[in-house]
This record gives C-alpha cells, structure tokens and sequence, in this order.
C-alpha cells in the first residue's frame, strides 16, 4: 500500500525502472514511483516546489547542492560512479576505424572534418558540460593543443547542440556518428563504445583536484555576470528529503542504494562504485 | 459537383492535395525504415497500463470538458464587448503558456505546499501523481482547445434557428441543445477531435503534475530514456491505433450529418 | 370567434405602434419594408417589443405558432420531426403525421428539408408553427411561393383547423385574393395600423389613399369632391356609361389592360378582346359602378 | 437577447461561467504567488532571440499552413468517401502521434542520414539545428491542427452561397475565396488561433528537430533547467504578452464580421 | 425579340424532358414541388442536366443571371456589395449604384443583408442576377413576397432593361397577373413542357385541364363534348344567360363568391353585392361568355 517517488537523473532510466526499483519493493513492499530527468532541471523543480519527491539521485555534486542550499535535505550519499566513454553508431561510415582504434587513434578520428558529433546543452544538460571538459582533459593528456576547441567549436555550436533524448537516438540511427556520454547510459542502450584513460573520462575522485580541475568552462549568465566551473568527479548522489511523505522509506531508500544489493544491481548495469565523501 | 469536371485543373488540384498529404505522411515512414525489430517488439504491462490510464483519463476528461466547455463557448460565440475580450483572453492564456510553465504553475497552485492543494489534501484529493491529477492536467490541457473550436463553431451558426425553436416552446438551453449543437455539429466534432488529441498528448503539463500514473505520452519518454528509439516504435504505433478510432468516427459522423 | 387584442410599440427596427383586434383569420397587409416580419416577430418575443399581449415574455412563454418568413425548418431533422418540434407527448409524431396529412405531404414526411421544393417547404413549416400555436398563430407570407391551387387548399386546411380549435390568426400577405376573403383585415403603414376591421368593411370603405393602395385598387380618383377607388377588373364597357378615350392597350392573358383618360386616368382591365379593337385615341363607354367611396 | 432577463437562471448562468473562467485563470495566479523575483527579472539577450525567432518562426510557419491547409481542409469538408477518411487519418496521425515520437521520426526522414536529408543537404539546406528545421518543426505541428479545424468551420457553409457565386461569373477557386472562407470567418479564425498557439508552443517536435535556434519554449526549458523556477516566470509572462495579442485580435475580427 | 431555345434532360430530382423557347418575358408556371426550381438550377449549371444551351458547362462559364428561389443574398457584404459582385470593371460600383437606384434600393446600399425585409432583399439579388446575366435571366419567384405596388414597379424596371439590352427572361412564377402580362407562358407538368407560346395564345386555349388549371382558371367544365375553361371572375349575372342556383355564398373584399350548379358546377366572382341577395337555393342567370375552349 505504501509507495515512494524517486527522482532521478535522466540517464539512470532503465537501471531504476528494470533494476532498482523493482528490487527495493520486492525487498521492502514499497512500490515506487520513479521520475526520470535532467537531474539539474530536477533540482530546480524541487527546490522550486513544483516537484515534491521523497528521494532525490542525480548525478554530480551540482544539483545535490542546489536541493541543499533551498534547505530540503541535509545529506547527499555517494551511491555508484560512471564514467565517460566514446559511443559510436554501428552506421558510422567510420565504424570501423573506431572499432580497430587503440590510445589516441580516436582523437584523430575526432578531427577528421567529415565527422558529426553530438553533444547536449552545456548551459542545461551536465552531460552536455562534461563532454567539453573531457575533451579538454583529453588535450591535456594526449598534449594535443586546443583539441576541445578544434573538436567542439564554440561552447553552443548549433551543428552538435541535440536535446537529451534524442541524442541517443540520433546516434543509434545513424544521424551523428560519434559522442561522448555517461558509460552507464551507453551501455543500457547496446551503443558500441571506447573507454576512455582515467585522467580523461572523470570517473575517479582521486583525481579531482590534481587532474580535472585542469579543465574549466566559462559560461554567461543571465544578468550579464560570467561564471567559471570545474567538474567534479561522475558520482551519483541519492539524497531523503526532509518532506517526503514518508520520511522512513525514503531513508529506507537510500540505505538501500547504498547497501550490498543495491550496489550489485548497479554493478549489473555498468555502474562503478559510489567514490567519495558524503556531502 | 464532379460532373463538370474540367480535367486540367483538376489534376493540378489532384496533385497539390497529393503532395500535402504525402508531406505529412511521410514522417510515418520513419516508423519502417531504419530497422526496427517488430518481432521482439512486444509492449510491457506498464506500456499497457499507460494505455488505459490515457484512455480513460481522457474519456473522463472529454466529459469535464464538455460539460464545463460548452456553456463558455456559447458565451463567447454570442456576445461582444471588453468583457468578452477578458473571458476569451482567459480561455486562451492556458494553451499559450508554454505547457511546461502551465504544469510549474499547476504544481504551485494544486501542489501539497498550495492553501488550496492542502485544502484538496484535507479532503482526501491529493493533486499531485495521483489519477485527479492527471484528469487535472488533461482538462487544463485540452478545455482551452475546445472552447476556442466550440466558439467558432457554434458562431457560425446563425441565431435564427435558435430563436425560431424558442417560439415553440424551448427555453434557450433546451434550443441549444436541440437546435445550435447539431447545426454545429461539423465544427464541434473538430473541437472535440482538437480536444481529444490535446488530451491524449499532452506531455509537458503531466510531466510536472502527473508523472504518475504514466499515460502514454510519459511512458514513451520514460521508455525512450530506457530503451531507445527503435524499442518505443511499436508503442508509437500502439498508440496512433487507440486514439485514431475516436477522431475518425466524429469526422465520419460531422461528414454523414 | 375567439380574438385577441394586440396594442404592441416597437422601437427598432421600424418605430411602430400597432393596435388592432385579431379576429378568426385576419390579414395584415403593408408595403413592402413597412415592418409586418418586424410586428411579427415582436410579437413572437423575438424583437423588444412592448405591449399586450405577454409584452416582455421570453418566446418560449409565449402560446403562439410562428411561421417565419424564411421558412426555417431545422436543417437537422427530418421533415416529420420537424412537424412534432413542439409537441411533446408520446403521440406526438401521430399527431405530426396527421398534420402532414392533411396538408398532402404525408409522403414527404421522411425528407431532409433541403429535399424539399419551396412551396413544400413553407407548408412543413406552417405545419411545424400550427402544433405549437395554443391562442395565436403568426404567419408570415404563408401563401407566398405557392400556386393558386396549393394555396387555397392549404388556407381552407388552416382555416379549419384554427376555426375547430377556435385559435386566431394573423397572417402577413401580400396576395389580395387572401386578404379578402380573411375575416378581418389590418393595413400597416407608416408605422401604425391605419385601418383595421372585417375585410367586408375595409375593403369597401378604405380609409386614404394608402389604404386603398394597399387593398389591391389600382384606380384611386378623384369624383364630385369625393376619393374613389376601383378595381381595374371591376370597371365595365358600358353602352349607358361615361366617355373615355384608349391612351394605351395591352393584350394580357385572354383579356385586355387599357389605360384610359383624360379624368379620371383609369385602368381598366376587360376579360376578353383583341388590342387591335382598342386602338389609342379610340373612345370607349365605361361605367364605374364597381368603384367604392373612400373614408 | 438580455432584454427578456429571466433573473435567477442568469444569476445561475453567469456564476457557471464565472466558475469555469476562474478555474482557467487560477494558475496565473501562480506567477504572483511565491515571492518571484520581479525587480531583477530581466530578460537575456537569448531570452529576446528566442521571442524574435518564435514569431519569425510562427508568422512563417502560419502562411504555409494557409497556402498548404486550406485547400486540404476544402476537400475534406466537401468530400465523402473512404479515400477522404484516409486523407482525414493521415491529416490526424502527426498530431496524435506524441511530440516526442513525432520529433524523432522527423529527424529520421529528414536528418542528415536520410536520403531525403542528404538530397536537401546537397541543395544547401540543412534540416537539423537550422532556422528551416524550426519551420519545418512547426509547420507539422501546427498544420493538422489548422487542417482539421479548418475543415468542420468550411463544412459548417453550406454549399449555396458558394455555387451562386460560380452562377455570378466565380471560377470554383474563386467563389471559395470570395464567399465561402469569408462565411467560414468564425471557425476559421479559431483555426487560425489554434494553429498559432501550436506552432508558438511547441515544444516536443522542436526539441528534437531544432534546438536551434531556440524559440520560446525551448528557451524557457534551457531557463528552467539553468537557472530555476522564479526565474522563468518574468519570461513566461512575456511569452504570454507577445502570442496573446494574434488570438484576441482573431477572436475581435470573428466577432465583428 | 431576342429568343433562346431550351431543350434540357434531367435525370434528378425530379425526371424532366423540358423543350420550349424563352422569347422576351417568359413565365413558367408549374404546381409546387413540379420541378421548377430544379430546371431553372440546370440551366443555371446548378444541377446535372444535358441539353441546349450550354449543356454540361460549368456554372461560371454560362452568361446567365440567376435569381434563386431563397435569394441567397452573401451575408457578409453589403447590399452594394453584393450587387456588384458579378462586375468587374473599375466603374463597378457606379453600376451597381445605378441597379440599385432603378429599383428604388439607393438608400439601403450600405445596409447588410440581415437588415433588410424580404421583399427588399428579393430585389437586390434581382439587381445583382441582372448585373451578370447577358443571355439569359432565370428568375426564381421574382414577385414572390413582394406587394402589388412593388411587384409592377420591379417588374416594370425589369422588363425595361431586358428589353434594351435585348435578354429574354425565364421566370418561375405562381402570379396569374404575372403570367398574363408576360410575353411567352410555359406550362410544366408531369415532367415535360405540356404547353408554351404567347401568353394571348396559352390562356385563350389551354391544352389541357391540368394547363387550364395551372393559368388559374377556377372553372373547368364540359359543354357540347367540349372542355371550357372559365376565369371566376369573367362569369357574369346576365338576365338573358342560363339559369343556375346558388349552392353556396361568401363574401369576399366588396365581392361575393359563389358556387352554383348544378351542371356545370361553378364559381363565380361578383364584383359587389351582399351575401343575403343570394340566399341558398336562389336561382340566378349567368353568361359564360368568358369561358375559352381547351385544346
Ligand atoms: N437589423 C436591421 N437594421 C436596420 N433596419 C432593419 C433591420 N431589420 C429590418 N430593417 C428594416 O426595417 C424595415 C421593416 O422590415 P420588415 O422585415 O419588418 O418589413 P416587412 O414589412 O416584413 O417587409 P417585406 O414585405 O419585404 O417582408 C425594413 O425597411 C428593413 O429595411
Ligand atoms: N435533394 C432532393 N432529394 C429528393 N427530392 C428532391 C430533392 N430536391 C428536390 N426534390 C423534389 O423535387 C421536386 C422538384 O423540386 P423543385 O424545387 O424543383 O420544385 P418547384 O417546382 O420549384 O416547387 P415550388 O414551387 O414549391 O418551389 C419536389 O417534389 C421536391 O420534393
Ligand atoms: O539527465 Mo542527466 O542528469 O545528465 O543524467
Ligand atoms: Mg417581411
Ligand atoms: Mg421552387
């Protein structure tokens, strides 16, 4: 009788609905209802009082701390990691040139002008600003200069700039023949993929400080100021809220994502471990 | 008509009416082209569900919306001046909000922090993920539709006929009813398809204010996220079969009256 | 013979005062765009009107049957449920057949009524006004389109019924064989009835110039200080009578349209001859016996 | 009307409509409720685009609707007959597919991996991300809407009118130019307003097909998402302010022909 | 006299073999529901039908002016409007202003066709039929609803102008006045043209009874093997007539009517006289010398 509403990052769909919620009712009798979106604009529907969820999980520190600076919940907990990797569509005509490619072969590719890449909306989308920043750490790495820049063109470039949903899609229809995305959302769509090194894909909190905040992105903001922001690593948060209807499960929920089963049902979708700190 | 047919226009106009509809046609052959796996592409007891709660939410809501639309159309199609001009700006600011605004502004209104959604809580109703909400959603989405088509439709139809049934005897709901609705009755049954498709589609007011339970505009987001786009086609198609029906049968009865 | 005293002011769209006595079946006769379908339809309770009777009751009050001049049946409906609009009891598409019956359009019954001729049309919705109309039938034109032969038996079949059921009539006409052989007859013009009474009495004495004009005489001269009016018709070749001479001839129908001179200037229609008979110049003997006093 | 003032059944009549207005106006009051933020809400530059490219956009997409519509809307109103129930069907499938099916399969056909695609990208016209894309986006969102209400305002003339003006000396084209749309006026104003808040509030078919350039909708999705809920409002009120004025004016002219 | 020969098939709604010539101005009488308005609606391209002139042409290629039977005004533009709506030369509105001035509509040229009365809306969709009509004028009903004073004063006009211009006129009418003054008659029954020629010639030897009928003669009867055909009216009290008795009497306008028999069986129309002169049963004597023979 008793449920939960989740919300949750856009990219953990099939994880939640397939694997984590089914899951934690089985285990606990609560049914759950999951919303999944882009977890900035989440936060911002939250925090603005037009979405009442009992659990919050989105990805990267950001829209944890946007919940948390409007004063509904106290504690953000790491509960699985993902990293960026390099999908690209079976169609490509450079499909196989990506399939043979090792090291910085695709870096290469990258910069053939005849390839369409895709990305989302840095200014909306999360995804769409850690594509940028691990373009740039791959510059760093591969000591390519201006290899962001080259790849990307301006930070909105209307010939890559796809709306979330459609991204996927595109790339799985042919339209785009490469992107960077999560590894975890790649995966549950059966796109080919490239893992990218450590000190590029932003999945390892060891490397926050030292590597990643190497890269930055300057972004306008509405009243005219501009804003500088760095990445921090690819953790997923799950986060009570202080209103949720029933304050017991929605704890209840989040010791579950954290607990053995829960992890290995992230594991089974291709998420790494929940690094880091409790924020 | 036909039997003064003067071939060359004719085949010129055939051509154009060709075009316009292979133009709209035509995204529909996406649904076949790039390899879509029909065999596996069985529907889940959510997509199922979704399809339920659609119809039936929009059933429910075509009723509200009818009963609470008509009365307004008439108002607008039968009297002039400013506030005629407010009422109809009222009716139309709903369906101009971007429905993204409309559902962030419906939360605010209805929502559990709302005096009135503590007002509806306290009487059991609550207005947020629950089937009301949807039904909400749906009637905020499409009444505005409706009044706006009803209005022009039923304007159109001369005043006489109306009074004429009021000399025998038909107070002016009961002319209305008996006389007004049916001659309007072509533009209504385009109202109500406008309607019925408003409320069947409507994604962005029910994302905000009833993800829950999904319909079908919701589940095909949800399942896009989950499965991509090949998986949802047969959902896509599922969908075009259930709510076609509706639409279709009022243009047929608008065509036969 | 039931009646019904009308004492109605319009202000729109013709200003209008009309006050007269609907008695049996009475005709309201009037130039064109004098205001007939206005009166009409202020008593019907579609335009404002004030006055007796039920002056500011909502049409539907009111116990009338209308026949508007447009016809009007329901596009919707079927010539049969046309006919039993208003009724309302369980027999009441008998009592519609019965109606269509008697007016010969019982085949027709199933029809849409853009099915319908004009004349056929028109009937239906006297039909339609009749099994309304409790105290007052308001017909407007309810012969017009109709030939000489479906009108009279369309009339004699109105006549009968409002005389069974002892309901007045007021009909608008523009067809003098009607108006006089109605029971009563009402001039409007000028924005007022200017002469009302039993089609006997009016016709015989017309009250001005304009009444007279409106009852069809198309001689309207001036004799021993007097206002006289005649008939084209009524006025005869006389061996005894005065002398006239032809100014103009036409040949109509089997007769003859002679205009006569030079006073009174008169318009004689004769039943039969040929125009050759009557060349212009030619002097003719007329009696005028048929002509009526005017006042 | 109003001089035969049945008092009480109008008093009842008029808390009825007032009832429904205020239930369509109740989530405006939502923009002034939560401590929005008015003094320093200023509109971006991209906010200011994102206006400019909707009505560009809208007034565009509104005059192919016109010139493809209506001669669709005329051969369905006038015709029966299964051919005309298919055209009806395919007129209705764009608009009932959901907006989001509807976007992917439009980038399907007309993307830069389909043959059609590549043929309008050989002839410099890019279909994805491009001021045409946001033209081609709306005029399908927006044209079935147009077609299919159009269609029950011209069905609603009837034929008379029409014909006497061919005995007049009006070629068939002519006569419905002359007589039958102007007869339609009222429905087909309603048309015209549908079809407007259609095109400028869409939100589903442009997200895929034409992020950019960002009309309205989108921009406000993007502010949502950037900068959160109080933000967006002065925007919304703004996206009201602008697209209101076309209906009303619509609704005047319906009114006053 | 320009002249045009019809010879027209239709198939719907009612079967109709229609030959005859429209020479001048043509009347074509008919009962109602007969097939009138459906053969004017050929001609006019309206309706299938084949034949001569302008068989299977569309509507807008056919030089003709039509008159429908329910007007059809366009109710979105103005009375000038809508006269003018078949014209196309820059002086169109002066013409139309000159149409509308000769039927006496120049006041009402700004007004809209919702503000007129019947009558007044019937003439302006005759001046806008006239406006594009250059062969031919098919006029549907043009009398209908309009007062005596009226009718001739627009017919007059009218024939005016279609005599100048030289375009024969077909109008569909049930005014015996109307039909007596025109130039040609046309008799429709059963589906076919049972009679046509100079009206002179029509009504002084209708073809048939249903022709005598139909040219309103109240009286058909046989004498000498013969039919006769006699107006109600042109029967005459004549101290040297046959005698006949009085059946029934009414009075009517100044007149009487009354039915006499026995054989024949007839009715006649006095001009003057009171219904107690002619009690029930009396005997009176009467001419027939008005009557025509049919055939
Ligand atoms: N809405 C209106 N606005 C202005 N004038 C109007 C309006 N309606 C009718 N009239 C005028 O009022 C007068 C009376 O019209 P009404 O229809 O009552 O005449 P009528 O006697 O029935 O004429 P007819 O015999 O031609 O039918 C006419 O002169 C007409 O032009
Ligand atoms: N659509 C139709 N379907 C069936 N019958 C029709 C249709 N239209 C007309 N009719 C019939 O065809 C016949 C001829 O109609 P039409 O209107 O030509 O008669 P009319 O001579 O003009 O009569 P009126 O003098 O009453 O105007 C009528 O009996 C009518 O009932
Ligand atoms: O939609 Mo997300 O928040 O980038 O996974
Ligand atoms: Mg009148
Ligand atoms: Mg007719």
């Amino acid at each position: 009788g008793e449920s939960i509403t989740v919300a949750y990052a856009g990219s953990m769909g099939r994880l939640m609905d397939q694997g984590l919620n089914p899951a934690f009712t089985a285990a606990t009798g609560t049914a759950v209802h999951g919303i999944g979106h882009g977890a900035v604009a989440l936060a911002h529907l939250i925090s603005g009082g037009a979405m009442k969820p009992d659990v919050f999980v989105p990805v990267s520190a950001g829209p944890a701390k946007i919940v948390r600076a409007a004063g509904l919940a106290d504690k953000a907990v790491p509960v699985a990691s993902t990293s960026m990797v390099l999908a690209y569509s079976p169609f490509s005509k450079f499909a196989t040139r990506f399939k043979a490619a090792k090291g910085a072969d695709w870096t290469k590719i990258f910069l053939d002008p005849a390839i369409r890449l895709g990305r989302t909306d840095p200014t909306a989308d999360p995804q769409g600003r850690y594509v940028l920043f691990a373009l740039q750490l791959a510059g760093i790495y591969y000591k390519i200069p201006s290899f962001a820049a080259k790849v990307a063109g301006a930070v909105l470039n209307p010939a890559q700039i796809f709306a979330e949903p459609s991204l996927l899609a595109r790339l799985e229809a042919g339209q785009i023949d490469a992107t960077l995305g999560y590894k975890s959302a790649v995966v549950s769509q059966q796109l080919p993929f490239i893992e990218l090194p450590d000190a590029v894909n932003l999945s390892n909190p060891a490397l926050a400080k030292s590597v990643y905040d190497q890269a930055s992105l300057t972004l306008k903001e509405k009243n005219g100021q501009t804003r500088t922001i760095h990445p921090s690593p690819l953790v997923f948060y799950a986060m009570a809220l202080k209103a949720a209807s029933d304050p017991k499960a929605a704890a209840e929920y989040v010791a579950f994502l954290a607990g053995s089963d829960g992890q290995a049902i992230f594991k089974r979708y291709g998420y790494g471990l929940g690094l880091g700190r409790a924020i | 008509m036909g039997w003064d047919w003067a071939a060359r226009s004719d085949v010129l106009r055939a051509a154009f009416l060709l075009f316009v509809l292979m133009f709209l046609a035509l995204p529909l052959s996406g649904l076949f082209a790039s390899g879509v796996a029909w065999q596996g592409a069985w529907l889940s007891a959510q997509d199922w569900a979704s399809i339920a709660t659609s119809l039936l939410g929009g059933a429910l809501a075509m009723l509200v919306i009818l009963l609470l639309g008509t009365p307004l159309a008439f108002y607008l199609a039968r009297h002039r001046g400013r506030w005629v001009m407010l009422a109809e700006a009222i009716v139309l600011m709903p369906m101009l909000m971007p429905t993204l605004a409309l559902g962030i502004l419906l939360s605010v209104v209805y929502g559990p922090a709302a005096p009135l959604g503590r007002a509806f809580g306290a009487l059991g109703v609550v207005l947020t993920n629950t089937p009301a909400a949807f039904l909400l959603a749906t009637i905020y989405a499409a009444l505005p539709t409706y009044v706006i088509a009803a209005r022009g439709a039923i304007a159109q139809v001369p005043e006489d006929y109306e009074e004429l049934a009021r000399t025998l005897g038909d107070p002016l709901w009961k002319a209305r009813l008996r006389v007004t609705l049916p001659l309007a009755g072509r533009g209504l049954s385009a109202a109500l398809s406008l309607a019925w498709v408003r409320a069947l589609g409507e994604f962005g007011v029910i994302l905000i204010v009833a993800y829950y339970p999904a319909g079908m505009p919701v589940q095909l987001w949800t399942d896009v996220q989950d499965l991509g786009l090949q998986a949802v086609f047969p959902l896509v198609v599922v969908f075009l079969l259930v709510t076609l029906p509706v639409p279709l049968w009022l243009g047929l009865k608008a065509r036969a009256a | 013979m039931n009646s019904i005293e009308i004492d109605y002011t319009l202000p729109a769209p013709v200003c209008m005062r009309a006050c007269f006595t609907v008695r049996g079946f009475t005709t309201l006769l009037g130039r064109s765009g004098v205001g007939k379908t206005s009166l009409l339809r202020a008593l019907a309770g579609l335009l404002p009107g004030q006055g007796t009777p039920w002056g500011g009751l909502a049409p539907e009050r009111r116990p009338i049957g209308y026949l508007p001049q447009h016809t009007l049946l329901f596009p919707h409906l079927s010539v049969l449920e046309n006919t039993a609009y208003a009724l309302r009891r369980p027999e009441r598409l008998t009592q519609a057949r019965a109606l269509l019956d008697g007016l010969g359009l019982a085949p027709l019954a199933a029809r849409r009524p853009d099915e319908l001729s004009g004349g056929q049309a028109k009937r239906v919705a006297l039909a339609r006004a009749l099994a309304h109309g409790a105290k007052l039938l308001l017909l407007d034109e309810p012969s017009a389109g109709l030939d000489t032969m479906t009108r009279d038996a369309t009339l004699d079949w109105l006549a009968n019924i409002a005389a069974t059921r002892g309901i007045p009539v007021l009909a608008a006409t523009h067809d003098h064989d009607v108006a006089a052989r109605a029971d009563q007859v009402a001039l409007l013009a000028e924005g007022r009835i200017i002469q009302h009474g039993p089609a006997r009495a009016v016709f015989s004495a017309p009250a001005s110039r304009v009444a007279a004009e409106l009852l069809g005489y198309d001689n309207i001269f001036e004799r021993g200080g007097a206002l006289w009016a005649a008939h084209a018709g009524a006025i005869r070749l006389d061996p005894a009578g005065a002398y006239f001479r032809v100014r103009a001839v036409r040949e109509t129908g089997t007769g003859l349209r002679l205009i006569c001179g030079p006073d009174p200037c008169l318009t004689v229609e004769l039943p039969q001859g040929r125009a050759a008979d009557y060349p212009p110049g030619a002097q003719i003997r007329l009696s005028l016996t048929g002509a009526v006093r005017l006042g």
